[in-house]
């Protein structure tokens, strides 16, 4: 009984706490690892969750997790079949007749069938809809364009099922990378009933959010995150090992770091660049993967001085692309002063292994940049007009611009004033061409060079430099029709040899995605193309 | 008082419309269109959503349309957000930032008015230098170094509470705290100098002279009306805590408004920008009022008017 | 020298309604050159208000001022100016009708800039040097701050800014009210001596009936915003006639102590009516032990009842 | 006791002894500054405003560095280094936080960095070349944390030294935090006066006119009023911005054109007492003319709340500014204030505290000298501790 | 010491400490007031009247300094008793009236609340016979319908109204000794003589006593039996009410009566006003407080304070005129009272 006594009362308040804390953790910790379940963090709110209608890259997550279309990608970033358990392209690789898998249901249990595929893609091209990426459909199926543009018939769209598992799809010409254009969401089916019952809000609710894909909405909080559960429905679910997973929108990376480093979520995109050599060494969660995905600014060349190719090359050459990669992005990337990013692989080759040719250096090549200014006009830089760098609100973003800054007033003697919008004001200025030179980039939409090189045609939405080249349009329009894969690739490696000469853009480097994820979280794949799959990721138990 | 009633619902909405009528000038003022994605939109989609949002109309007409909009509580749909509605904003955003407001409002109310107080009574000791030195503390730091730095010491370092959200009931502990900071150390400085004040007037020394103690003198004569400055202030600060704050949301990962408010702006979503400012404002207006009227009811003087 | 003629004032009340404070209900008068007209009465019932309507800081609702035989109510500001010269008003609050920001020197002076009377600063400077000695200050008071002076030297001050442009009417608004009884004689002495030097007429308002007594040729009595009577001052004290003139007379203290066991003269009772909304009829009725039912309906107007004692009451 | 002559002697009065003032010859801003100095906080306060603004013009030329110029090779170095000696050279390496290493000399100045040689990804080692010495980050413990090994596999002996060429560190660019605070304070001060003094001047105008003219003119004024403060401040403050552009002179005009409502208040509500007070009936009565009555009587005499409103307007104004830069609508880079600083440095808090603390300290002290200001000066203005 | 006196101050001293310096407020001041009896108090404006009660009541503004000296209630020294103590004296055996009685009215609650409110502290009575009381005590202050006025705020009252209120609030213990400050200053002529009225009623009825403080002559002549005039911080002189009109022992009290004008005033003579100004308190002169102002003022008193003297049974005076060593010649009390002697 004596040491009963002697028991003090302050550790039995010490304890108390410790028991409080521990249950408080503990329960946090608990749901982070529960078998099957994760909770991974997004930057930002999708603008919409829509396949047939959005193309923010935030609904990524989403639609990778929630619809299949005809074909997908795997872990290795390969294009399978999904949906379509096989296909058959005509010689003249224009008219692509899929098969659908048997039995395809919806995640209601309906039956899914290649008449939904048909509803699905007229449904991207009625332009009441408002497809963000309807372009996906117009420039390749025969007829879109003019269904779009209200000028021909519904019927008339090369979009045919043929029976219940059989869908045909005829293409205006050969673009032998049809098949990643397939893969992209605006190609997913959507739940005919569920759209026309509520065109603007089926997907605001569990109840009415269809869809075909590993996982299905199971509730959903504006603002504050989406949750998806196993789709018992889907063709595959014996594979989907993952219950469900919680995708939890936190802004500020900071918290979300914060929040993975004491185990309160299980992953999360879009690491702060300063604190990725601290995890680099100190985890096992970060990951670094290849993006197929470049880094540029883009040039006004309508503008003078930037209507001179001498110019935008001293620019590019200016710069100190290892000094950038190291030391401002902290983040480990490729230096590149050409278009395209490594992935697409022929012949054994990556396609960039050809830019070898070009001799670039990652060093600023002061002593080029100087000679090719003066070449144009202005040596020592002078007489040069102050160059506006203008950029969006983005941290990373804003020092690259004052790095490159210093770099191009030391470097060549010019001035630089720095110029900061929001995005919608940016991009509204860069789309005018409003602008000297501004940060851009493109993200690829399919794993093919054309994704890149189509940017820079006379004619493309996204040429937003004003470059013009008929040279390079006129290789560019070969390339879509031409059905040797060799032959294309050869095709597009002239097109990128003027691209390198003309210097529309400045190139900095090739991206990477960075993510962390908890160790016990398995067999998750993050494609080049910055998909993110689920599908047959599972956590492991300690 | 029915007069006075009259006259300040009268204008209240007077006030409300001009609210209305200045942000939606404003709104249309401000560069950049709704429809900027991250990649550039085809054109006939960008004319298929002007033509959808009725923004193609002479602008009076827009403006009438949307006040019709606003007599049936429509705040109309986002630009931005496809198939969202401006109220779903304020549905899902506010529910919860009230929360946080109305819990600070206690927290604040609870910690200022007591520690106004002492700092009163001890004026010109350390006790008061202590609580003044505090609350001029909670004044000078930003909220989002609080924040962050409450966040860093007692979720990361010592891992007491939770990063981000509110699943749990200390989920709301930091986000209180870093709200509260500002107004509460205002507060604080408030009650202190008003009780000062009071403690100074006639009518204590009156009581002083019927034989009361101190604390009686405090309790009966000098806490009631040194609160009348205070409550003064509360209209404006409820208003402010309710509304959320974009700080506080951010950094703890909070669905709130204020989140919606400043990422409205950022993607220029013209309609909900202008829906959550004429909330805020409503808000703001209506917590006003009722802190006037609860004024009425405390201070007996007003009622002549 | 002034002559108000059935002034009316009333000014709007805040709130539902069109009510209006009666501060001022037709008052007429006028004072000779060199003559000081008293006028008494409790707070509330109108004698500032004659005296700044007089002044023109209110416009008046109704009647008419005339200044040296000269219509000034509706003349505009750049017309009166030159009549300011003529009329200048001394202040209750010592503290508070000096500009604390301002030296000595300069809110002398300051008439003098307005009107630009002198040229040089020298000549400023002289003139109010003079009009301070002549006050009784020193000339070595002129840079200094009026917080730095005591209320009846204040009051000083603000007579000499009101006499540097040598004015004809002096109206004086309670000026002696604020201070000690020790200074209120110094006060009261420089105003009569300046009036013997100079023939100033003064308008001077107070409610302590001994003073404007002493101070005044002819006293008026205020009751409501009307003169409820008007005589020699002399006769204020021995013959006064109206019941309300009575009872002021009674309930004033008398400055010695009282016989022991002699009895009061009846004051009045209960509290003056709020002039926003006056009784009808005789306004004092509610007060007067004397109040008929005429006085219930019909106004009194002031009568002169005898020579040069006019009376606003039914029972003359 | 003057000795020659009797107690009982008549004392002769003067008239000017009799006048005689007895408390000594203050001047209205005497009498404040007296009050205000006797205040330690007060006081206090504006030594250290006086001090920051030193600080602000003078410091950037005492520095050696400049606020733009950048050194990509030393980026996010702290204020306190960890130096390793590297053998007995007399010479160390700094680890950096981006895993570089640089060269320090013995009394903590930066040399220049280490070259990079490779990474051993199987040892976990960062290999460099320190003049043909393999010199280690060694990484495969991670519970001791990272450290420098030397060309054996040892680990090199550790100190800790102070920054002595960039005194509080660099920022993510490799840029004088030091200067870069003081040109901080530059902008941000500017920033503060700038718009704190063209609200004043907006209030006292607006508020002048208001309270003067009175009635409907008043009334209406003062709705307006009204309808500016319905919407909390910041809101406007983001829309004016948007519509601007961010930038040095947008938030000069943000703050400049909403912040004066506040003051407006106070003046009208300082005008409208004081208007009625007996010395603007003299002055009216004198004849004095209106803009005179408002110049020289009105103004000065509400100059108390004024000054004190104003005071509390510049550390708004920073605050606001800061807020501003946490929503990335700050001032354009490569400038800085206070608020840009502290926004870019809280993403990397973990990383690189010192980038925080810098700024967020500086704020804190501005703030707080300036309410200790405005305490004082409130005290040492208020009419009520006049006699 | 009598042992009838109630009340007593001793050489009491009182100084506010500000920012600018020590002000004296009360300097050695002592007198007493007798079982029952009226004193005023006459002074100007900071003459350091009020300050004395506010002294020995403990009711001092924070920067208010005690720096000597006894205030004796009932042959108890309140300066030596506890904070608890003074509390129970306080509002029920002494009882104060301030002058403004809308200040001196907590505006947020009842009147009824406030006057019954003492009655709540000292007595242990039930709720309904506080309420009783306190109706009847502002029946006898003459609120008409008082048990319906019971309830309203004092904004809805006069200020004639609101001055009955402070004196039924002061009045509901039934206090051995009232303290009035200045209690009509505030008020209209007519009003201020309904409540001197009022005042004297109740005086009759009771045998408290009553310290009457104001800076009017008159309204201390109609209301006192002896009265005590201050100035400077100073006692200047003592008497009873009719020995200070008739003859003056002061000089100060001798200016005070000829500056003000008398009802037979002839209004052909200037009046014979005091000259100057009051002293500054932060640093009063050395000797006697009006020397400065003073006609017959002698070379000893700027140097020394003149010692408070007893002038006969009834007045004590604080005049170096009245020191045993002062020339009869030229000087006014001493000739007086020769020619007094003499006749």
């Amino acid at each position: 009984m004596k040491f009963r006594m002697k028991f003090p009362l302050s550790a039995l308040a010490t304890m108390t706490l410790a028991a409080l804390l521990a249950a408080c953790g503990g329960a946090a910790k608990e749901a982070a690892v529960a078998p099957g379940k994760i909770v991974f963090a997004l930057q930002s709110e999708p603008d919409g969750y829509d396949p047939g209608i959005t193309n923010n890259s935030f609904a990524s997550p989403f639609m990778t997790q929630l619809f299949e279309g005809l074909v997908t990608y795997d872990a290795k970033g390969e294009i399978v079949p999904g949906n379509a358990e096989s296909w058959t392209i005509s010689p003249d690789g224009k008219t692509y007749a899929f098969k659908l898998r048997k039995g395809l249901k919806w995640s209601n249990g309906k039956p899914l069938t290649a008449k939904d595929y048909v509803y699905s893609l007229l449904r991207v091209l009625d332009p009441k809809t408002g497809a963000r990426y309807a372009d996906m459909l117009t420039v390749y199926i025969v007829g879109a364009e003019e269904y779009y543009a209200g000028t021909g018939p519904k019927d008339a769209v090369a979009v045919k099922a043929v029976d219940d598992l059989t869908l045909q799809i005829t293409l205006k010409e050969p673009a032998p990378y049809y098949l990643g254009i397939l893969a992209m969401w605006v190609y997913s089916p959507v739940y005919q009933e569920a759209v026309e019952a509520s065109p603007e809000r089926w997907t605001m609710d569990p109840a009415t959010f269809i869809s075909n894909g590993p996982f299905k909405v199971a509730s959903m909080k504006l603002g504050e995150g989406v949750v998806l559960q196993k789709n018992e429905n889907y063709w595959n679910a014996a594979s989907v090992k993952l219950s469900e997973i919680n995708f939890r929108f936190i802004l500020e990376p900071a918290t979300a770091l914060s929040a993975f480093e004491k185990g309160e979520i299980d992953g999360f995109r879009e690491v702060p660049a300063s604190d990725i050599p601290r995890l680099r060494t100190g985890s096992d969660s970060l990951h670094i993967l290849p993006a197929f995905g470049t880094t540029f600014y883009d040039v006004n060349t309508t503008k003078k001085p930037y209507s001179d190719a001498r110019v935008r090359k001293a620019l590019a050459l200016a710069l100190d692309r290892d000094e950038l990669i190291d030391n401002v992005l902290q983040a480990p990337s490729t230096p590149t002063l050409a278009l395209v990013a490594p992935g697409y692989v022929f012949g054994g080759a990556d396609f960039t292994a050809a830019h070898a040719k070009y001799g670039f250096s990652s060093k600023a090549d002061v002593e080029g940049a100087r000679k090719l200014l003066a070449e144009a006009g202005y040596p020592d830089g002078k007489g040069f007009p102050v160059l506006e760098l203008s950029y969006y609100t983005n941290a990373t973003v804003k020092k690259m611009v004052e790095a490159m800054q210093q770099m191009w007033e030391k470097n060549l003697g010019i001035k630089v004033k720095i110029k900061v919008q929001d995005w919608a004001i940016y991009y509204a200025d860069i789309q005018a061409l409003n602008y000297d030179v501004g940060a851009m980039g493109w993200g690829g939409d399919y794993l093919h060079p054309m994704t890149f090189l189509q940017l820079f045609t006379s004619n493309s939405t996204n040429n937003l430099v004003g470059y013009k080249n008929p040279e390079y349009d006129d290789l560019i329009a070969k390339t879509i029709v031409e059905t040797d894969p060799a032959k294309a690739v050869e095709l597009m490696h002239r097109a990128e040899d003027i691209f390198v000469r003309d210097q529309p853009v400045i190139s900095l480097y090739s991206r990477s995605n960075t993510i962390m994820m908890a160790p016990h979280v398995k067999n998750w794949a993050l494609t080049a193309l910055a998909n993110l799959y689920f599908k047959d990721a599972y956590v492991e138990k300690k | 008082m029915a007069w006075y009633v009259a006259k300040r619902v009268a204008t209240m909405f007077a006030t409300l419309f001009a609210v209305v009528l200045l942000t939606f000038m404003l709104m249309h003022s401000i560069p950049g269109g709704p429809f900027t994605a991250e990649r550039k939109l085809p054109d006939a989609v960008e004319q298929a959503l002007v033509k959808k949002y009725n923004l193609d109309a002479p602008l009076h007409e827009q403006f009438i349309d949307y006040v019709r909009g606003l007599l049936v509580f429509d705040l109309g749909p986002s630009f931005k957000y496809e198939g969202r509605s401006v109220n779903e904003f304020i549905a899902e955003g506010f529910p919860l930032s009230s929360r946080l407001g109305l819990m600070s409002i206690v927290f604040i109310l609870f910690l200022a008015l007591p520690l106004g107080c002492v700092s009163a009574i001890k004026s010109g000791k350390w006790q008061d230098l202590l609580i003044m030195f505090l609350a001029t503390l909670g004044i000078t730091i930003p909220s989002f170094v609080i924040a962050t730095a409450l966040m860093y010491l007692f979720s990361y370092r010592l891992g007491w509470l939770p990063v981000f959200g509110v699943s749990s009931v200390k989920g709301y502990v930091l986000p209180v705290i870093a709200l509260s900071g500002y107004s509460l150390a205002f507060i604080t400085r408030l009650m202190r100098s008003s009780l000062l004040e009071v403690m100074g007037q006639d009518y204590i020394r009156t009581a002083r002279a019927k034989g009361l103690s101190e604390t009686a003198v405090l309790v009966k004569h000098a806490m009631r009306n040194a609160l009348l400055p205070v409550v003064t202030i509360l209209g404006p600060t409820l208003a402010s805590l309710l509304t959320g704050s974009f700080v506080i949301e951010k950094i703890f990962a909070l669905p709130g408004m204020g989140i919606h408010f400043v990422t409205s702006i950022a993607n220029r979503d013209y309609t909900a920008i202008m829906g959550i400012t004429i909330f805020y404002a409503t808000i703001l207006v209506a917590m006003v009022f009722i802190v006037d009227i609860f004024y009425v009811m405390i201070d007996p003087r007003i009622k002549l008017q | 020298m002034l002559e108000l003629r059935d002034i009316v004032k009333r000014f709007p009340v805040k709130g539902p309604g069109r009510r209006v404070v009666h501060a001022v209900e037709g008052v007429s008068f006028s004072i000779p050159p060199g003559e000081t007209l008293g006028l008494v009465g409790e707070s509330g019932c109108g004698k500032s208000t004659v005296a700044r309507t007089a002044m023109r800081i209110y416009e008046p609702t109704s009647g008419s001022i005339l200044l040296d035989g000269e219509d000034i109510t509706g003349m505009r500001e750049r017309e009166l100016k030159t009549r300011r010269k003529k009329i200048q008003m001394i202040f209750q609050d010592p503290y508070a009708s000096l500009n604390a920001r301002m030296k000595v020197r300069d809110i002398i002076a300051e008439p003098l800039v307005a009107h630009g009377a002198f040229g040089s600063q020298a000549e400023t400077t002289e003139a109010v040097a003079s009009i301070l000695e002549r006050v009784g200050l020193g000339r070595q008071h002129m840079n200094r701050y009026p917080h730095e002076f005591s209320g009846g030297q204040r009051q000083r001050i603000g007579i000499a800014r009101a006499l540097i442009l040598g004015p004809k009417v002096m109206i004086c608004d309670e000026p002696i009210s604020a201070l000690d009884v020790s200074i209120q004689a110094q006060v009261v002495n420089l105003l009569k001596s300046i009036q013997r030097e100079n023939g100033i007429s003064y308008l001077f308002i107070a409610h302590d009936l001994a003073m404007v007594r002493y101070v005044s040729h002819t006293v008026g009595v205020m009751y409501l915003g009307r003169i409820v009577e008007r005589c020699r001052s002399e006769e204020i004290y021995g013959r006064p006639l109206h019941p309300y003139t009575k009872g002021l007379l009674a309930s004033a203290p008398s400055p010695r102590p009282p016989e022991p066991g002699a009895e009061r003269a009846p004051s009045i009772e209960g509290d003056i009516p709020s002039p926003i909304a006056p009784p009808p009829g005789c306004a004092f009725h509610t007060r007067c032990r004397y109040a008929e039912a005429a006085c219930r309906e019909a106004i009194p107007v002031l009568r002169q009842v005898e020579s040069g004692h006019e009376v606003a009451c039914h029972l003359f | 006791m003057d000795t020659n002559g009797s107690p009982w002697d008549r004392l002769e009065i003067g008239d000017d002894s009799m006048e005689t003032i007895a408390s000594e010859q203050r001047s209205f801003a005497q009498d404040v500054w007296y009050r205000f100095s006797r205040r330690p906080s007060a006081l206090g306060g504006a030594v250290v405003v006086v001090a920051l603004v030193l600080f602000a013009v003078l410091g950037p030329f005492v520095t050696g560095h400049t606020y733009f110029e950048q050194n990509l090779a030393f980026v996010n170095i702290p204020p306190r280094l960890t130096a390793w000696a590297i053998g007995d050279s007399g010479r160390y390496a700094y680890m950096t936080q981006n895993l570089k290493l640089v060269e320090l000399s013995g009394e903590g100045r930066l040399l220049a960095p280490i070259p990079f040689a490779r990474e051993d990804l199987s040892r976990k080692l960062i290999i460099f070349d320190y003049a043909g010495t393999p010199v280690s980050i060694d990484y495969s413990d991670r519970t001791a944390g990272l450290r420098l090994v030397g060309p054996d596999g040892s680990i090199l002996r550790s100190r800790r030294l102070w920054n002595r060429s960039y005194l509080l560190g660099t920022d993510s660019l490799g840029r004088d935090l030091l200067t870069r605070l003081m040109y901080g304070a530059r902008i941000s001060l500017t920033v503060a006066f700038i718009a704190a003094f063209i609200n004043l001047i907006i209030g006292i105008l607006y508020g002048g006119v208001s309270g003067y003219l009175g009635g409907n003119v008043d009334n209406v004024m003062m709705r307006v009023v009204d309808v500016i403060s319905t919407i909390p401040l910041t809101l406007y403050v983001i829309l004016i911005m948007v519509i601007l552009d961010s930038g040095f002179l947008s938030i000069i005009v943000a703050l400049s054109s909403v912040y004066w409502v506040s003051m407006a208040r106070v003046v009208r509500g300082q005008i409208m007492a004081l208007k009625e007070q007996e010395f603007v009936l003299a002055a009216r009565t004198i004849g004095t003319s209106p803009l005179a009555i408002v110049a020289r009587h009105l103004i000065p005499n509400c100059l108390g709340p004024i000054i004190v409103t104003a005071t509390m307007l510049i550390p708004t104004a920073i605050f606001v500014e800061s807020f501003m830069s946490f929503i990335g609508l700050g001032v354009s880079a490569p400038m800085a204030s206070w608020g840009t600083m502290c926004n870019d440095a809280l993403e990397t808090m973990k990383s690189t505290p010192h980038q925080l603390f810098a700024p967020a300290t500086a704020i804190c002290l501005t703030m707080f000298s300036f309410n200790f200001i405005g305490d004082g000066l409130r005290d040492a203005l208020d009419p009520k501790m006049r006699k | 010491m009598p042992i009838d006196n109630v009340f007593e101050i001793k050489n009491l001293s009182t100084s506010f400490f500000t920012r600018d310096g020590e002000v004296q407020a009360v300097r050695d001041v002592s007198f007493s007031l007798r079982r029952g009896e009226t004193l005023g108090i006459v002074g100007e404006s900071g003459s350091g009247k009020s300050v004395t009660f506010l002294s020995a009541l403990g009711l001092l503004a924070a920067s208010g300094k005690v720096k000597g000296g006894q205030a004796l209630f009932n042959g108890r020294d309140l300066l030596a008793s506890s904070a608890k103590e003074l509390r129970k004296v306080r509002g029920k055996d002494i009882a104060m009236v301030f002058q403004d009685p809308m200040s001196s009215l907590n505006p947020l609650k009842t009147i009824g609340k406030q006057v019954a409110e003492a009655l709540e502290v000292h007595t242990g009575l039930g709720r309904a016979e506080i309420r009783r009381r306190a109706i009847r005590m502002l029946e006898a202050v003459r609120i008409p319908e008082a048990a319906k006025r019971y309830d309203s705020f004092p904004h809805e009252f006069s200020g004639g109204m609101r001055q009955r209120v402070v004196i039924a609030m002061a009045l509901i213990c039934g206090p051995s000794l009232v303290i009035a400050d200045e209690p009509t200053t505030a008020l209209d002529v007519t009003i201020q003589d309904q409540i001197l009225r009022l005042l004297r009623e109740l005086k009759r009825e009771s045998d408290s006593s009553i310290v009457f403080i104001s800076h009017d002559l008159a309204v201390i002549a109609s209301m006192c039996e002896r009265v005590v005039v201050m100035y400077g911080g100073m006692i200047m002189e003592e008497a009873l009410i009719g020995e200070l009109f008739e003859s003056p022992a002061h000089p100060y009290t001798m200016g005070l009566l000829r500056s003000i004008p008398v009802i037979d005033q002839d209004k052909g003579a200037l009046l014979e006003p005091i000259p100057g100004s009051p002293p500054d308190m932060l640093a009063p002169p050395p000797g006697c407080p009006f020397v400065a102002r003073c006609v017959h003022a002698r070379a000893v008193c700027a140097v020394s304070p003149p010692p408070y003297r007893e002038v006969s049974k009834t007045r004590r005076s604080r005049c170096w005129l009245w020191a045993d060593d002062a020339p009869v010649e030229g000087n006014v009390f001493k000739e007086r009272s020769a020619a007094y002697a003499r006749a």
